[in-house]
């Protein structure tokens, strides 16, 4: 299941309602993400998150989608904040379930990867030295290319560009 | 006309999330869009950025595409969430 | 920290008290490990748990501070359970949390590693058809050995070998 | 006496999780352990096997390593938790 709240995210429920849809899962990893109280020195007093419908929700989908025609998943769940958040308050949750440990670790760490480089967002970070556009750093790029390479195919375009 | 819709750090530069505009009848591409929106509006560059990808009608496309009045045509820059 | 526990254990309210003690973290990951439900195409009525005293404990706590020296961790918590579990019952939770995602992914995974192949504890699964002792599988030792080939060093002995 | 201990799939066949034992005057480190309960109960290899670890005083220990009277001694078939 996939959801953008405007709301509080609380991970600890999050996790009792993807337990009660394992499925006889033997295994469930999670990931949750907060907004970090300091950037580059300075104190965070908070975060924006700005997200485009439908194309933010067709290409999490799609995401999963993949994720599970990679693994077999018993159950996956992504839910990600939209609009203004504090320090310290959580930005997204991602679940997955499977029979043994790995698929479920595989699949975690994939959505992340693609939740921080290809998911339609635009995060804004207030600090108190003034505001900061935040794009997706070399590493998350290095990251989300460990996929491509196991599948031995060339850096996919994102999902969601039309044929021409 | 066409809707443009501008996001993340654009907005920086464009003071606005979306207006409607009448495109000419010679910018029928979204390159063209993108030379056109530099010249008339001097914003530096931001929307000939290679890294702004645009969206019509709510799907990425290359450059050139085409476009036409009654578009919605969305300037993406990085995207990133997480 | 970490704990034996011989009575239930919550994953969400594991999560809940993990999220007190972030540190300024900005991405945790936990695994949930549950009784699975089948094994062998039987039916699976109960998984008891052994653990020895002081051995598991001096253990897990050696695994926690070599993940601790490995990764970059804000806080780590591993709970067990020993004793009679149901199907469905989880069995271990282990958090990691650190400043990026990385970090807890490896982390996490580490220790899961470790406690499936080198933790001492010794599960009886019982189904339909009878009691079977479980011992790690082939891939367990698989995954478990990915840390040494990244030190570059041979595989170490159980970490708890007397020096003679 | 020594005292035995047995975990896991071991009590299956040693039918205790432990039990005082005084070691005879020849039996002073691990292997010679292992041969003589082999001898002594025909455990069918049970303790023999070289994939069940001992323990001195809660430190496992490779063999053969020296042994006493008055030591815990336990015996560990594969371990795994999780």
């Amino acid at each position: 299941m996939f959801a953008l709240l405007e709301t509080p995210l609380l991970p600890s429920e999050a996790l009792a309602t993807f337990e009660t849809r394992l499925n006889g899962a033997g295994g469930v990893v999670s990931f949750v993400g907060y907004v970090r109280p300091e950037a580059h020195g300075s104190d965070v007093t908070g975060l924006s998150l700005q997200a485009y419908s439908p194309l933010t929700e067709t290409g999490i989908e799609r995401a999963i989608t993949e994720a599970e025609t990679r693994w077999p998943l018993k159950a996956v769940s992504v839910l990600h904040r939209i609009g203004d958040m504090a320090p310290g308050d959580p930005i997204v949750f991602v679940a997955t379930a499977s029979a043994h440990r790995r698929p479920s670790f595989e699949a975690a760490d994939f959505l992340m990867d693609y939740l921080k480089t290809d998911a339609v967002f635009w995060k804004k970070e207030l600090t108190e030295k003034g505001a900061r556009w935040i794009e997706p750093r070399a590493e998350d790029y290095q990251d989300r290319s460990r996929w491509d390479a196991q599948t031995g195919e060339p850096r996919k375009a994102p999902t969601h560009v039309r044929n021409q | 006309m066409a809707e443009l819709l501008y996001f993340g750090r654009l907005t920086d530069v464009t003071g606005t999330g979306g207006e409607e505009v009448s495109l000419p009848s010679d910018v029928n591409d979204t390159s063209a869009l993108r030379q056109w929106l530099e010249i008339e509006r001097g914003w530096h560059g931001t929307l000939t950025d290679p890294s702004v990808r645009i969206a019509i009608n709510d799907e990425i496309v290359p450059d050139p595409s085409e476009i036409a009045n009654g578009d919605r045509i969305a300037f993406l820059p990085p995207v990133g969430g997480g």
